[in-house]
């Protein structure tokens, strides 16, 4: 256990840090041993109390899908025009989750950015829990869930293909690949990290390091090995990850509702998911900083840098959204047009400007190096950009469907029912306990890559000395 | 221990190859399901379909087999209707009044009683398609009896096996999606004396209802 | 299911939109007619497709969610507008809608499992045992008119003996999977099957859908539009209405239109304007 | 009991009938291949033209409402899947409405009951046939001592062969007490007719019109013949095409479908006519031929009185006389909306005016063809009669009363306390497929046959197009063994009464097929007696073609009163129209779950009662959809949702007949509310019929609020789309048109 005496002393510990540097170079390896594997110890109560919360909420998610799955999905209150409801939202918006860790660890790899170091692995966990969440969501919409096989291209008794044109096609193999691939990356990723563990755990835990860093020993050819295996996989993600969520922009570009039957539907949704990821990232940046007394690795020039990444993804998405209104108020497609103005005007009226405000004018905050200095500002800002970018998932499904091209079917009071809402909160409960569940089991921060940053800024300011 | 890790890596490697070939043979070559079933029966018959206890055992070897009948003399719907369908009972009084030699056998004894009280032999299907299925004999008969002077023998057996050599009938094809498929995608002539020839209709709508 | 099966048919795949004369060598097309000007909106289509396609009741709570199974409604529209007249002067505007059959049918394209697709009659097919409930094509239909089974309906729906009503040639559909009008393929597949043994085509007036057959007002017709010589083929052509044009050039006089033909669905229903005096 | 083993079709019926049961279990969702769960379709010796997997059509004549169609069921596997209009039928022509196609429903009804029932300390207990012959012995054997007007027949429009066994039945007590009640009975609008034309029912030939001026006439709704009407309408609609004008307070179907609907107060729809007809006069063409009495009564309705007094605006009724005007034969019909009024007649009465005004009659409006069978005519209602007998109840006079094909207890009017009278009647027999609030009180329930299940004949008091006799036969095998045809029974109670002639008839088949055998002379038929019956059984009906007869109007037969407006009534001050559907009629039918389910067409709600009332009303008053309102008469009050519905009147709110059951099964029961139990007391002053459009109410919000069951979505309007699409007939070339209408 770590002596909580000290306390104070490491909230202000940051002081140290000269501003230019992201981190403390003259730090040991050996500290970074310790400091990250403390976070891997008997956890505290607190801990427990949140961990079973989430169960709890997992659970009842569990019952109400149950629930569902025995008396169709009627319960859910969806109807003819509303076939979708939150699931789908739901869906998009863990499926956007997901692509904070790419970001991080794949694309700013290939950039060079050793900043991201400290701080990717959890968002690489992120990126594979929130993916697990999402093909959980695909599931639960379904209406027959025990066919669900009948999507996947296999060599089977009927003889037939699924059908090559639609999107949903394409989303179950794209989303497929990337929930195996990004697994594979982090794990990957981990396994020097796992032979440090291995080394210094004992008993089972000693067995269970040995068996996942497969022998892991240092040695210079293993990094080799490691560097080019590590590198090319990264390289695999990136594409993968900017075409898994152009796919799941298809979805609703490809068909023909007002609304929806937008070109400029992929960009905008890579943007809005890169969005929401970061923002999940700067949520749990703070979190585990706290929780874990990460100040030494996750320092405030670290999650500047986070917040300026995330402030600049956020103007792209609003120009990106922009665009979409205004293609459609000048274009002359009337019934584009008919849902916009309802969207505005209409009965979810609320939740688009609402939506708008937080997307698009909240992030200035963090255009503010003093209050991108404040992490409580930053937390609750962080939460409020998730929440925008979850009611602009709402708002691309529900209103599109309860203002169609069919007037008769046009519905202005459609509102999910318990179940919905039930499966959609235990979603959260999912995630937050597998994220937990890794917390304890892995190493949140990659204590090797930390080591080379640490060695490379030191040797860089030497020779510049 | 210190090589571990690349073999672990041939190994993944390995596997991957490993599945990416099977999946390219496998796509690459249709996937025929068998011809005679085993698991589509549900209390598992390796080669039979279930014995069906019938109200009266029906010997089919002694009336297709020794006697020779025509599948169609008794079954004499298949033609004209989607279902081929059992003889009425006036059809099996109509021989066996006359055939004095079995007259006291208990088969035919139970035939009688049936007749006396002027009710329907309750029999049970045997082979049952499911009710989303529509599958019309008359087609087939038409096409592979009438067109192509296929013996009834054979164009009845493609589907219900050797009945001559039954008692009562037993299913012994898998009746399965593919088992249809693999029939319909292949070329038959399309009657006797013409060598044209056309394969089975594939639209999911001839036969899913 | 091979490889080479399904490069063979890529092109048909794509193939998405109709052309000229795509219907002048095949034997069958079927198409409708509906006439605004005859229909009353007396609701007895709508019951006769109840009793063909074993449409399950699905009582009061259900229906107040907007589950009802309908695959043929009457809307009833007050006017063409916006604004609310303030007495409907004109009569009210009945539109019995039902599948549109379209030949571009947007619902075909997104079903992952092709469970709906085009057959050679230029039917649009819903095989329900293939349909794993992703709703996708109703989300896609800009008419609204497919039905998913949100509950196991057959459960309450046919109480003993209502459930002696039911019709053999149709399968009752249960929990979970999406339905919608077929155009009585049924009634068609047994018509068809019959000319076959005679051999000869289904002869115009022979087949009809329940709608069709019930409208008291002989206000629905249905036919096969690949032969000229049929009552619908001769209305469509007098109305200088082509399947697969996505705008017509027609003369004065003529009053048939397909619903949202912007969109290039190419419906196979058409539809004959309201006649209605604007002196009186 | 009955068995009809003599026809070799039932025999096949029946075999069918029992492996039909296990084939229904069929078909219902098995989604993997079995084999020996089921049971194959075998048949001991069906007829050459049974198929198993094919249907077959049989032809029969639809009971569900007065017109009678030709209808032909679809029958595969001994079982009926659905019902058809019969080609051979003139009536029907081939096609049906929504309520005809549901008889299926009341044929598999699950409430339906399957053996006779008696009362036992307060509730109704199944018994057995013996048991119930015996009680009917006992109580109305030869043995019994009733006579006269001490045993009564309450039933419906009940007609065919069966009102002649009931009438031969009541004659054996030496009385005629069969009364007839129809809570939507026409008798106004006949009498008026006789008033005018000497006819009941004069013959309507739409197709023939060129102009319609309807006051509140339903014919395409609840109209005398409503699925040949419809075909009519089509054909009135092509080349040359014809003009409907609706006037009436709330929207009917056939409002709906008018070029011009205007909406009057209610009651005043006479004075609307007349004031046509005065402007017609004006005309030297159209005052010839009219009393010189007439014209002068008409000076007083001029345009501005009338409209001052309907409501209508006053260059309206110029504009429309100019119209009938240039398109003559025009046809003007007067309607139950503008019957059911205290000056219900009077209104009539003018309303017919104008078509002698306009010489109509003998070109669109001609006598039917004269009927040979008068004694097999649906007996008519009056409420008239039906007072009476409450009356007599009351008074305890009646001491067995036999109830058929009616529900008095449910149809009857609030303030008319005749449930209350019925439990003082000591012995209440009633004769039902199904329980109803009625039959619920009876001491013995005889379960009957449905109307699928039955033979029967029918000749419609609307005979469209000669005479067509109707031939209802079963198109299955009884559901039931225990239920028995009405006919049956009453030759039972006949033979129990002890009357000689009919001894040789084995059950009511045998009875009315002797019967229509002998009257094959009338129908002039070249075939033999066997041939004839079974002709007829094919074809479903008797036909004779006769044309119509001329009718010989009486115009000065018309009183002409001067116009007075009705005095506003502060504290009840709307007027309240029950709305009839045409497939629920007075209640009847609102057991079968098709016509719960299909959404009234012009309010698209479903499942519930509402009610209508105008937009500008509702704003005034702040109601929106789904406020809960009280409506109160001085008959009572009832409580259901607000529906704004701008075919309406602003002084009128509408709400429709035939919910509101307590005990008509699981399908009706606990479904809206029953505004039959808030019709105020007034009557027509000519005939003494209660007057259902005459009421007064008040509205009051409860504060309560609801959601409708209803299909339509957020708007009722198209929103700028091209789904109906209107065009005026100038537009259009009708003439080069390809018309598909059943001729």
């Amino acid at each position: 256990m770590i002596d909580r005496s000290e306390e104070k002393d490491i909230v202000v510990e940051h002081r140290f840090i000269p501003r230019d540097q992201d981190i403390d170079d003259e730090i040991a390896w050996a500290k970074i041993n310790t400091d990250v594997l403390q976070s891997m110890e008997r956890p505290r109560p607190l801990y427990w109390v949140i961990f079973f919360a989430s169960l709890l909420l997992f659970s009842w998610g569990v019952y109400c899908e149950i629930y569902q799955y025995q008396n169709g999905l009627g319960v859910a209150d969806l109807n003819n025009p509303q076939v979708w409801g939150l699931y789908i939202a739901t869906f998009i918006f863990w499926i956007g989750m997901s692509h904070s860790g790419t970001l991080l660890s794949a694309i700013l790899l290939i950039m060079h950015a050793d900043w991201r170091k400290p701080i990717f692995r959890f968002a690489e966990a992120m990126t594979t829990f929130s993916l697990m969440t999402a093909g959980l969501f695909v599931l639960v919409h379904l209406g027959r869930v025990w066919q669900f096989y009948y999507v996947v291209a296999y060599p089977n008794e009927r003889w037939v293909w699924p059908n090559f044109n639609s999107p949903l096609v394409w989303d179950a193999t794209a989303i497929g690949t990337y929930l195996t691939s990004s697994v594979v990356f982090l794990y990957f990723g981990m396994i020097p990290d796992l032979a440090i563990c291995r080394d210094a755990a004992s008993g089972f835990r000693k067995k269970f390091y040995w068996l996942l860093s497969l022998g892991w020993q240092g040695t210079d050819r293993q990094w080799a090995n490691f560097r080019v295996a590590y590198l090319t996989i990264a390289c695999f993600l990136i594409p993968l990850a900017v075409s898994v969520h152009s796919i799941v922009a298809t979805d609703f570009a490809v068909s023909q509702q007002p609304g929806w039957h937008v070109t400029s539907f992929p960009p905008y949704f890579v943007a809005g998911a890169l969005y929401s990821g970061c923002a999940a990232i700067i949520t749990l940046f703070i979190i585990l900083r706290y929780v874990f007394r990460f100040e030494a690795y996750m320092t405030m020039p670290i999650l500047d840098k986070t917040c300026r990444l995330t402030f600049a993804i956020a103007m792209v998405w609003t120009y990106l959204n922009l665009i979409e209104y205004a293609s459609v108020w000048y274009g002359n497609d009337m019934y584009a047009k008919q849902a916009l103005i309802y969207r505005a005007t209409g009965s979810y009226a609320p939740f688009w400007w609402a939506m708008n405000i937080l997307g698009s004018i909240v992030p200035f905050a963090l255009a503010f190096k003093s209050l991108r200095a404040n992490l409580k500002i930053m937390m609750v800002v962080s939460l409020l950009l998730n929440l925008g970018m979850w009611l602009e998932r709402f708002m691309i499904v529900t209103p599109t469907f309860a203002h169609g091209y069919y007037p008769w079917t046009w519905t202005n009071d459609w509102w999910p029912s318990w179940v919905q809402w039930g499966i959609v909160i235990g979603s959260f409960g999912w995630f937050t306990m597998l994220f937990m569940l890794f917390c304890k089991l892995f190493p949140t921060v990659s204590m090797y890559e930390v080591k080379e940053m640490v060695f490379h800024r030191k040797s860089s300011r030497q020779a510049k000395k | 221990m210190n090589s571990l890790f690349h073999r672990q890596c041939a190994t993944f490697t390995m596997i991957f190859f490993a599945f990416f070939l099977y999946c390219a043979t496998a796509f690459s070559e249709p996937f025929v399901p068998g011809g005679d079933i085993g698991s589509q029966t549900e209390n598992g018959f390796n080669s039979l379909g279930p014995v069906v206890e019938q109200p009266i055992e029906f010997p089919h070897n002694v009336h297709a087999g020794q006697l020779g009948i025509n599948c169609m003399y008794c079954h004499t719907y298949a033609r004209r209707a989607p279902v081929a369908g059992i003889p009425r009972l006036n059809k099996c009084i109509g021989c066996h009044q006359w055939v004095a030699s079995v007259k006291d056998k208990p088969r035919i004894q139970q035939l009688m009683e049936y007749w006396d009280k002027k009710e329907a032999i309750p029999w049970k299907k045997v082979h049952d398609l499911p009710d989303f299925v529509r599958f019309n004999h008359e087609r087939h008969i038409q096409r592979f009896v009438f067109q192509e002077n296929r013996p009834a023998k054979e164009a009845c057996g493609y589907c219900h096996g050797d009945v001559a050599n039954m008692v009562t009938a037993r299913r012994v094809k898998a009746l399965s999606m593919g088992w249809c498929v693999s029939c319909h995608q292949k070329d038959h002539p399309i009657s006797a004396t013409n060598s044209k020839t056309t394969n089975g209709p594939n639209d999911c709508w001839q036969c899913h209802k | 299911m091979s490889l080479s099966n399904l490069l063979n048919n890529w092109a048909a795949l794509r193939e998405t939109r109709p052309y000229e004369d795509q219907y002048k060598n095949s034997d069958y097309k079927w198409g409708m007619v509906v006439d605004l000007d005859a229909c009353t909106g007396c609701n007895a289509c709508t019951t006769a497709c109840y009793a063909e396609n074993n449409l399950p009741v699905v009582g009061k709570e259900t229906f107040a969610k907007g589950q009802v199974m309908h695959w043929l409604r009457i809307e009833r529209y007050w006017g063409d507008g916006e604004q609310l007249p303030e007495f409907p002067e004109q009569g009210a505007q009945f539109l019995p809608m039902m599948c549109q059959q379209c030949e571009a049918a947007p619902c075909e394209v997104v079903c992952p499992v092709g469970a709906t697709h085009h057959t050679p009659d230029g039917l649009n097919s819903q095989v329900y045992n293939r349909c794993i409930g992703s709703r996708y094509c109703s989300a896609n239909c800009p008419y609204k008119v497919r039905y998913f089974n949100w509950a196991n309906y057959p459960e309450k729906a046919w109480p003993n003996p209502l459930e002696m009503q039911l019709n053999p040639d149709v399968t009752v559909r249960t929990k979970g999977v999406m339905e919608k009008c077929t155009f009585c393929v049924q009634r068609l597949t047994e018509a068809k099957n019959v000319a076959r043994t005679q051999g000869r085509k289904v002869a115009d007036g022979e087949v009809t859908t329940a709608c069709a057959q019930a409208c008291p007002a002989s206000a629905i017709s249905f036919g096969n539009l690949a032969d000229p010589t049929s009552e619908v083929a001769k209305i469509w052509k007098q109305q200088q209405v082509k399947l697969a044009k996505d705008h017509q050039d027609k003369e004065e006089g003529a009053r048939g239109y397909r619903i949202f033909e912007e969109l290039r669905t190419y419906p196979s229903v058409l539809y004959l304007e309201r006649v209605r005096d604007n002196e009186v | 009991m009955s068995s009809y083993s003599n026809i070799s079709r039932r025999d096949f019926l029946r075999v069918l009938g029992l492996s039909g049961a296990a084939a229904t279990l069929a078909g219902c969702g098995k989604t993997s291949i079995e084999s020996g769960q089921e049971t194959v379709q075998s048949f001991v010796q069906p007829e050459d033209f049974v198929v198993p997997g094919i249907g077959v059509y049989y032809a029969s004549t639809c009971t569900q409402c007065v017109s009678r169609c030709g209808v032909m069921g679809r029958v595969r596997e001994g079982r009926l899947l659905k019902l058809e209009g019969n080609p051979q039928s003139v009536i029907s022509r081939g096609k049906i409405c929504a309520l005809g196609q549901a008889t299926v429903q009341a044929q598999y009804n699950p409430d339906r009951i399957t053996s006779p029932l008696m009362r036992q300390g307060g509730a109704l207990v199944p018994i057995s046939w013996e048991k119930a012959n015996q009680i009917l012995n006992d109580q109305l054997g030869s043995a019994s001592r009733l006579s006269g007007k001490q045993i009564a027949f309450l039933t419906g429009e009940v007609g065919g062969h069966q009102s002649v066994l009931l009438n031969n039945f009541l004659e054996t007590f030496h009385s005629n007490h069969h009364v007839v009640y129809d809570p939507l009975s026409t008798a106004v609008g006949r009498s008026a007719s006789q008033v005018v034309y000497g006819v009941d029912q004069p013959l309507l030939e739409i197709d023939k019109a060129r102009m319609i001026l309807s006051f509140g006439n339903d014919f395409l709704g609840v109209g005398p013949s409503s699925v040949h009407m419809a075909g009519q309408y089509a054909r009135f609609r092509k080349a040359p095409r014809g003009v409907l004008v609706q006037i009436e307070p709330r929207m009917t179907i056939t409002g709906a479908n008018a070029d011009h609907w205007y909406a009057i107060k209610p009651g005043t729809e006479g004075v609307f006519a007349l004031g046509v007809a005065h402007a017609l006069v004006q005309h030297s063409a159209y005052s010839n031929g009219v009393p010189a009495e007439v014209i002068s009564a008409l000076k007083a309705y001029d345009k501005e009185t009338v409209s001052a007094i309907t409501g209508v605006r006053a260059e309206t009724i110029p504009h429309l006389a100019g119209m009938l005007w240039e398109r003559s034969p025009s046809l003007v019909l007067s309607g139950y909306g503008a019957e059911s009024h205290a000056n219900g007649q009077q209104n009539a009465a003018s309303i017919l005016l104008l078509n002698l005004i306009l010489g109509n009659q003998n070109k669109t409006l001609t006598g039917q063809a004269k009927q040979p069978f008068p004694q097999l005519l649906p007996s008519q209602g009056s409420y008239k009669a039906f007072a009476n007998l409450n009356n007599e109840m009351s008074a305890g006079n009646i001491k067995a009363l036999l109830l058929f094909d009616t529900n008095p207890v449910f149809t009857s009017p609030g303030f008319m306390p005749f449930a209350k009278n019925l439990s003082a009647v000591p012995f209440k027999v009633a004769f039902a497929t199904q329980l109803n609030e009625t039959s619920n009180e009876c001491d013995l329930v005889l379960p009957l046959l449905s109307p699928l299940e039955d033979f029967g004949t029918h000749v419609a008091s609307y005979q469209p197009q000669g005479i067509e006799l109707g031939i209802q036969q079963p198109l299955m095998t009884q559901l039931y063994p225990q239920t028995r045809s009405f006919g049956d029974i009453m030759l039972d109670l006949l033979k129990l009464r002890g009357v000689s002639e009919y001894k040789n008839f084995p059950n009511y088949y045998a009875y009315i097929q002797t019967a229509l055998i002998k009257s094959k002379p009338v129908f002039k038929s070249g075939l033999n007696d066997q041939e004839f019956w079974e002709d007829a059984l094919s074809k479903g009906s008797l036909r004779l073609d006769v044309g119509p007869s001329t009718l010989s109007p009486k115009p000065n037969a018309v009183s002409i009163a001067k116009p007075k407006e009705e005095a506003a009534d502060l504290i009840l001050p709307f007027h309240f129209v029950p709305s009839v559907r045409a497939d629920w009629r007075d209640g009847t039918h609102t057991n079968l779950p098709w016509l719960q389910e299909s959404p009234d067409t012009l309010t698209t709600v479903a499942w519930d009662s509402w009610v209508e009332i105008h937009p500008s009303t509702a704003e005034q008053m702040q109601i929106v959809e789904g406020d809960v309102l009280e409506i109160k008469s001085s008959a009572g009050s009832i409580k259901a949702m607000a529906y704004l519905f701008p075919g309406i009147h602003p002084d009128t709110i509408s709400m429709p007949l035939g919910q509101g059951h307590t005990a008509y099964g699981r399908y009706a029961d606990g479904i809206g509310v029953n505004p039959f139990k808030i019709i105020a007391p007034v009557y027509d002053e000519k005939t003494g019929e209660l007057a259902m459009h005459a009421t007064r109410v008040s509205i009051r919000k409860t504060g309560e609020r609801g959601r409708l069951t209803k299909d339509e979505g957020a708007t009722n309007l198209q929103q700028g789309r091209k789904l109906v699409a209107m065009v005026s007939p100038d537009q259009v070339n009708l003439s080069k048109e390809i018309s598909h209408v059943v001729k």
